[in-house]
């Protein structure tokens, strides 16, 4: 569809230019106009990052130094700078997260987001709990997808503790881990079609329709813990929740229906409304995602090939053969089309697992009886998972003063952290519709964020 | 207690009357018409309850589902708009917290009269688990005055669409001037999690020279204590 | 009987008459548009829309109505008060003010201008100033980001919106809309006869309604996710109404205008014209309906680049072989 | 020698230069090797040249006065633990710690990973490590108003902002 004229030469910032590899080489084609939006304009510009032909190897960069905060007071403006506060309640910031924004006419200059709003201080409250009234809250942390928020902490623990998990714990976890990742991606897509289409349009559409079968998924996980929402299904040392009869049928039919329907998710890609509003829409490269630290469908949209579940798999990864989406261009499309690809995968892999259950105990430790069951040993662990917003870690720390079954210090190293942090780098040159799209794209949970 | 006069007042800013009345009763012979025209009105308010969802956490997921297909709050013609400025009903669906509180109450202010508030999940009815955590507002009833209670984390699609008909049964009953039943908070103010945690006022009356004792009385000295308005946000 | 015949042969009182009646018809079917949008909406979401207020919440635009007229009205502080209160009253009153010109059957109409077409665009083309003017006076960012672009493609899609009407001017070779629609009942609708640009000219000025009367894909100014609620942001009850009700009304007279442009007003096989001329209307209608529920929403900037780069291109094209054609018929 | 074994010797060697020794979570779970505060920048440089690209997290904690009956083991101090991740096949994490005592800052990694400045404002607010080289320290999740550091042990977990709680 029309968009601006491409300028002849790509606005390369001094910091860019600093960067002895990657060197600036050429422009892939299909990542589209460099400047996102808006004519090209006289006089300095704000810093947009040149697209950057994407990079696998991974080799360390140095000297990178960014430049997020723009010093105003320099920068010549058409005319008055506006100052838009977008959030804390806003309809498209996904929770409540503030990003205050200059503006220049409708461009971008300069983005400072501000987050916690929802600093609910987990983290101190899970020093005062043990391991199995942790779990619960840690549910509430990233509400959309509750599943792997339980494993990766349960996981520290079992780490810790060094409890054995059975086969089959180990294979409903990555079934249930990998149908969550359905569920929470169906519902980006619904709140990225709000964020394009608007609430009183075709944006709405698609997200009736994802919700629509995002419930199914939730049935499936209610007729499995009883909760519709927060499950606490894990616990150190296994799951709490056998596979009732019937279930396995179950998960078939609700997933081969929401496979079939993929299909049509994955035409919307195509679409020239659709493409005109995400190619070359929030371009984070390669070397940007790996300095941010950001993990998961946005680093693999930027084109790194990583991911934990097959580079150091846990559960049961190690037995499927986990195909993993890469995509070189890292705009907008380039996410949402790693993220529908993935949830093609999942689907494919909770069926295989499903299928193949292994008979066996679903615990390894007893069922709780006494407060103070689960020792902590004094001991420092991490353990990383790869959730649907990327690699979710738990630093946990036993012993210290609390000798006992709560840990001394709980860190949650979150995904959407990361993710919200690209918004300072990325914003700036695009228009505020551009700015929507990103902040949908980047698919930031703010209960994780700020925890 | 400086919260609880606020709250009294906010209770009292309340009694909007809709300027129609005025001029019905201006005009002799047209204040029978009143009657009739409070009914008509009452069926209109009761009908049309647009919803500004202040959506902060896990209840606003379940929230969006209840107004996706399954539910569909659609059914009984409600409409989620962005802008506080054209709803009916403020529905807290999520932990509030301190540095959102005083927002909640901008918003809630500059909703129109008459309106409605739901505070949707245990979280924004008592704060829950977090509610004594250093920086959760145990229950959004201290901020905003609140009409209707669901409890439950987070309450069903279904618990909601309930809680929005118990809504409108208080709007008939406030419109007509009858007494509105008051809903009981679902918890109580005093309730403390497992494992039990000393309260602020206990630890005062225990050690005063403790370290954290004097970081909050440093805390609540620095802090506005009118810190119901907010300061300008509109530059840095 | 005769007297009052007569009595309506005076151009004032056959204009407040028809005029009484179209604007009580507008706004009482306005209404129902928003119902039937609702429904038709919930059938594309696998969903129900109202069912609870009357039989198939039939009466839920009369409870929204009565809601919206009790609301506090509440004016922002630093409001431009006079501005701020007239600009509803205004964007309504520009977009009823098309309806003098719209025929609904030979005798139907409320005054038959010889210059209709172009009375009809220039008063719709008007539309998105007042909206701009709330906008700016309701002194809030949100509202002023949408009120410039409402007024940005205001002005932008004018041009294609007019050169595409152009075309059946050009054909019929008469500016009033009643002429235009007696022609094509002589010669065939414009829309397919003669082949070539009036299909074209009925594509364009139908995509060029949807972006005048801000309806998705062209609904920038509004863009909910983005602006919250465009102009209408400060606006509460029933100036927000106003506001509403004239956009729809807006897009409902766009329809009926490119049903008298293209395809032949009131003209059907049988029957009383009224109901042709209402039916098609009415089709297209549920056609942008249907658009705006479907599609996503363009940037600002390709809203721009679409009209300038394409339509406005396309649409001079179109008059020119619109004028060759009439110019080789002779 | 698969891609995994490549890192850990490649960590080994690393941990070697500085007279550390690579503890892997299996046998010995001490969060990584203590690294005395001078050399933190500079291990963390080396390792982001050897590959760890992907800044993971780091964590600070703070620890009370220890007493064994009545001598005084361990005086009150924080740690600050910093975990990094090569990218790709057989990533594997490179973590350490720092030992910091109560007026002491640390060397911020904000120059070597742009990934570090959240988290380590995060930190700096909830826990008051104070990171030497950040450019923009301020706090990320309590208000900018707020007296004291949550996720300290001696801060009660119900201290209130008035007029709230």
């Amino acid at each position: 569809m029309a968009v601006a004229e491409t300028p002849p030469a790509a606005p390369v910032t001094p910091a860019a230019q600093a960067t002895p590899i990657a060197p600036v080489t050429q422009v892939a084609a299909s990542t589209g106009p460099l400047v996102p939006s808006g004519p090209p304009r006289d006089g300095p510009i704000p810093p947009i990052r040149a697209a950057r032909t994407p990079r696998t190897d991974c080799k360390p960069t140095k000297a990178f130094v960014p430049e997020p905060h723009l010093d105003l007071s320099t920068y010549e403006a058409d005319a008055d700078l506006m100052t838009l506060s977008l959030g804390p309640q806003h309809p498209s910031t996904h929770g409540v997260f503030r990003v205050v924004l200059y503006l220049d006419g409708e461009q971008i200059v300069k983005a400072v987001p501000y987050p916690g709003y929802l600093h609910r201080g987990v983290e101190k409250l899970c020093e005062k709990l043990m391991a199995s009234n942790i779990t619960p809250i840690i549910d509430k942390n990233d509400y959309v997808a509750p599943m792997t928020n339980e494993q990766a902490v349960n996981m520290a623990f079992e780490s810790l503790m060094g409890v054995e998990v059975p086969v089959r714990a180990r294979y409903l976890r990555t079934v249930l881990a990998e149908t969550q990742r359905v569920a929470s991606h169906l519902l980006w897509l619904g709140t990225f079609g709000m964020d394009l289409g608007g609430a009183l349009g075709g944006g709405t559409s698609l997200f009736m329709w994802c919700f629509r079968e995002r419930e199914l998924i939730l049935d499936l996980f209610e007729n499995l813990t009883g909760c519709r929402f927060h499950y606490n299904t894990h616990t150190v040392g296994g799951n709490r929740h056998d596979v009732p009869a019937g279930w396995p049928e179950m998960l078939h039919r609700t997933l081969g229906a929401i496979d079939e329907r993929l299909d049509q998710y994955l035409g919307m890609l195509e679409h020239p409304i659709f493409s005109a509003r995400t190619k070359g829409v929030g371009v984070i490269d390669a070397d940007l995602a790996l300095e941010l630290g950001l993990t998961g469908p946005l680093l693999r949209a930027s084109g790194v090939d990583h991911d934990l579940r097959r580079d150091a798999p846990y559960h049961a990864y190690a037995e499927v053969d986990l195909k993993v989406f890469v995509e070189d261009a890292g705009d907008c499309w380039a996410r949402s089309k790693v993220r529908i690809e993935e949830m093609r995968e999942s689907i494919r892999i909770s069926r295989i697992l499903v299928d193949n259950l292994p008979p066996g105990p679903i615990c390894s430790t007893k069922p709780l009886k006494m407060v103070g069951q689960h020792k902590l040993p004094p001991g420092q662990v991490y353990v990383g998972i790869e959730t649907p917003r990327g690699e979710l870690g738990t630093w946990l720390i036993g012993g210290g003063a609390n000798k006992g079954s709560s840990p001394y210090r709980l860190k949650i190293r979150s995904p959407s952290l990361h993710a919200c942090a690209v918004i300072p780098y990325v914003l700036p040159g695009c228009s505020l519709s551009d700015a929507i799209a990103i902040l949908g794209s980047l698919d930031p949970v703010m209960g994780e964020v700020d925890r | 207690m400086a919260v609880k006069d606020q709250l009294a007042a906010l209770e009292a800013e309340r009694n909007y009357e809709h300027p129609i009345y005025d001029v019905l009763a201006r005009f002799p012979g047209l204040d029978i018409a009143t009657t009739s025209v409070d009914a008509l009105l009452e069926w209109g308010a009761k009908n049309s309850l647009w919803i500004f969802p202040m959506a902060t956490s896990c209840c606003g997921i379940e929230f969006m589902a209840a107004a996706a297909s399954r539910v569909d709050l659609d059914r009984m013609g409600t409409i989620v708009r962005g802008t506080p400025r054209q709803c009916d009903v403020m529905v807290v669906a999520g932990t509030i917290t301190v540095k959102m509180a005083p927002r909640v109450k901008r918003l809630w202010d500059q909703m129109p009269e008459p309106k409605w508030c739901i505070a949707m999940g245990s979280c924004a009815i008592s704060g829950d688990f977090y509610r004594d955590i250093y920086s959760v507002i145990p229950g959004i009833d201290i901020v905003v005055p609140v009409d209707v209670y669901i409890p439950g984390c987070p309450p069903n699609p279904e618990s909601l669409m309930a809680g929005m008909m118990r809504l409108q049964e208080r709007v008939s009953l406030k419109r007509a001037g009858k007494p509105v039943p008051k809903d009981e908070r679902p918890e109580t103010h005093d309730k403390t999690i497992v494992p039990k945690i000393g309260r602020f006022e206990d630890r005062i009356a225990k050690d005063p020279n403790d370290r954290t004792t004097r970081l909050q009385e440093l805390s609540a000295r620095t802090l506005k204590v009118q810190g119901l308005e907010l300061p300008d946000e509109s530059g840095e | 009987m005769n007297e009052a015949l007569e009595l309506l042969a005076n151009p004032w009182i056959h204009g407040f008459v028809f005029g009484a009646v179209i604007v009580t018809a507008l706004m009482s079917v306005t209404a129902y548009i928003t119902w039937f949008e609702r429904k038709f909406a919930a059938r594309l979401h696998s969903r129900m829309g109202p069912t609870m207020v009357g039989p198939k919440g039939l009466l839920q635009p009369i409870a929204d109505g009565l809601k919206m007229i009790q609301k506090e009205d509440i004016v922002p502080r630093d409001a431009d008060r006079l501005l701020f209160n007239a600009a509803p009253a205004i964007t309504l009153f520009f977009a009823l003010a098309v309806a003098a010109v719209i025929p609904f059957s030979p005798g139907l109409l409320a005054s038959n201008l010889d210059i209709g077409v172009l009375y009809a665009l220039a008063v719709s083309g008007l539309m998105g100033f007042p909206v701009w003017v709330g906008a700016w006076a309701s002194n809030n960012k949100y509202a002023l980001f949408g009120g410039m672009r409402a007024v940005a493609q205001a002005i932008s899609y004018e041009i294609p919106m007019v050169l595409s009407a152009l075309v059946p001017v050009v054909l019929a070779g008469s500016l009033s809309i009643g002429q235009i629609v007696e022609y094509q009942i002589e010669h065939g609708w414009f829309a397919f006869w003669p082949p070539g640009p009036g299909i074209f000219a009925f594509v364009l000025f139908m995509l060029t309604a949807l972006a005048e009367g801000n309806r998705i894909p062209f609904d920038i100014p509004e863009a909910e996710s983005e602006l919250v609620a465009g102009p209408t942001t400060e606006y509460t009850g029933i100036k927000f109404g106003l506001f509403a009700s004239a956009e729809y009304i807006h897009s409902l007279l766009a329809s009926a205008l490119g049903a008298a442009l293209f395809l032949g007003g009131w003209d059907g096989p049988f029957g009383i014209p009224v109901f042709w001329m209402l039916l098609k209307t009415c089709m297209l209608f549920v056609g942008v309906t249907w658009i705006r529920w479907t599609l996503l929403r363009f940037r600002s900037d390709q809203l721009m680049a679409l009209c300038w780069v394409y339509l406005v291109p396309g649409a001079l094209g179109l008059l020119l072989i619109t004028g060759l054609y009439v110019h080789v018929r002779g | 020698m698969s891609a995994v074994e490549a890192r850990v010797a490649q960590l080994e060697e690393i941990f070697l230069r500085f007279e550390l020794k690579a503890e892997s979570d299996a046998d010995n779970k001490t969060g990584g090797p203590l690294v005395p505060r001078a050399r933190h920048y500079e291990l963390a440089q080396a390792l982001k040249e050897a590959g760890w690209t992907s800044y993971v997290a780091v964590v600070a904690s703070h620890w009370l006065e220890e007493k064994k009956g009545e001598t005084v083991v361990d005086v009150e101090h924080f740690e600050v633990a910093t975990a990094l991740r090569s990218v790709g096949a057989g990533t594997l994490v490179a973590k350490w710690r720092v030992r910091l005592e109560l007026n002491e800052d640390i060397d911020s990694l904000f120059p070597l990973f742009a990934g570090a400045d959240w988290q380590e404002r995060e930190q700096y607010d909830l826990v008051g490590v104070s990171f030497k080289g950040h450019p923009d320290l301020r706090r990320l999740m309590m208000p900018d108003e707020w007296v004291g550091h949550p996720l300290r042990k001696d801060y009660a977990i119900e201290t209130g902002c008035a007029p709230w709680r």
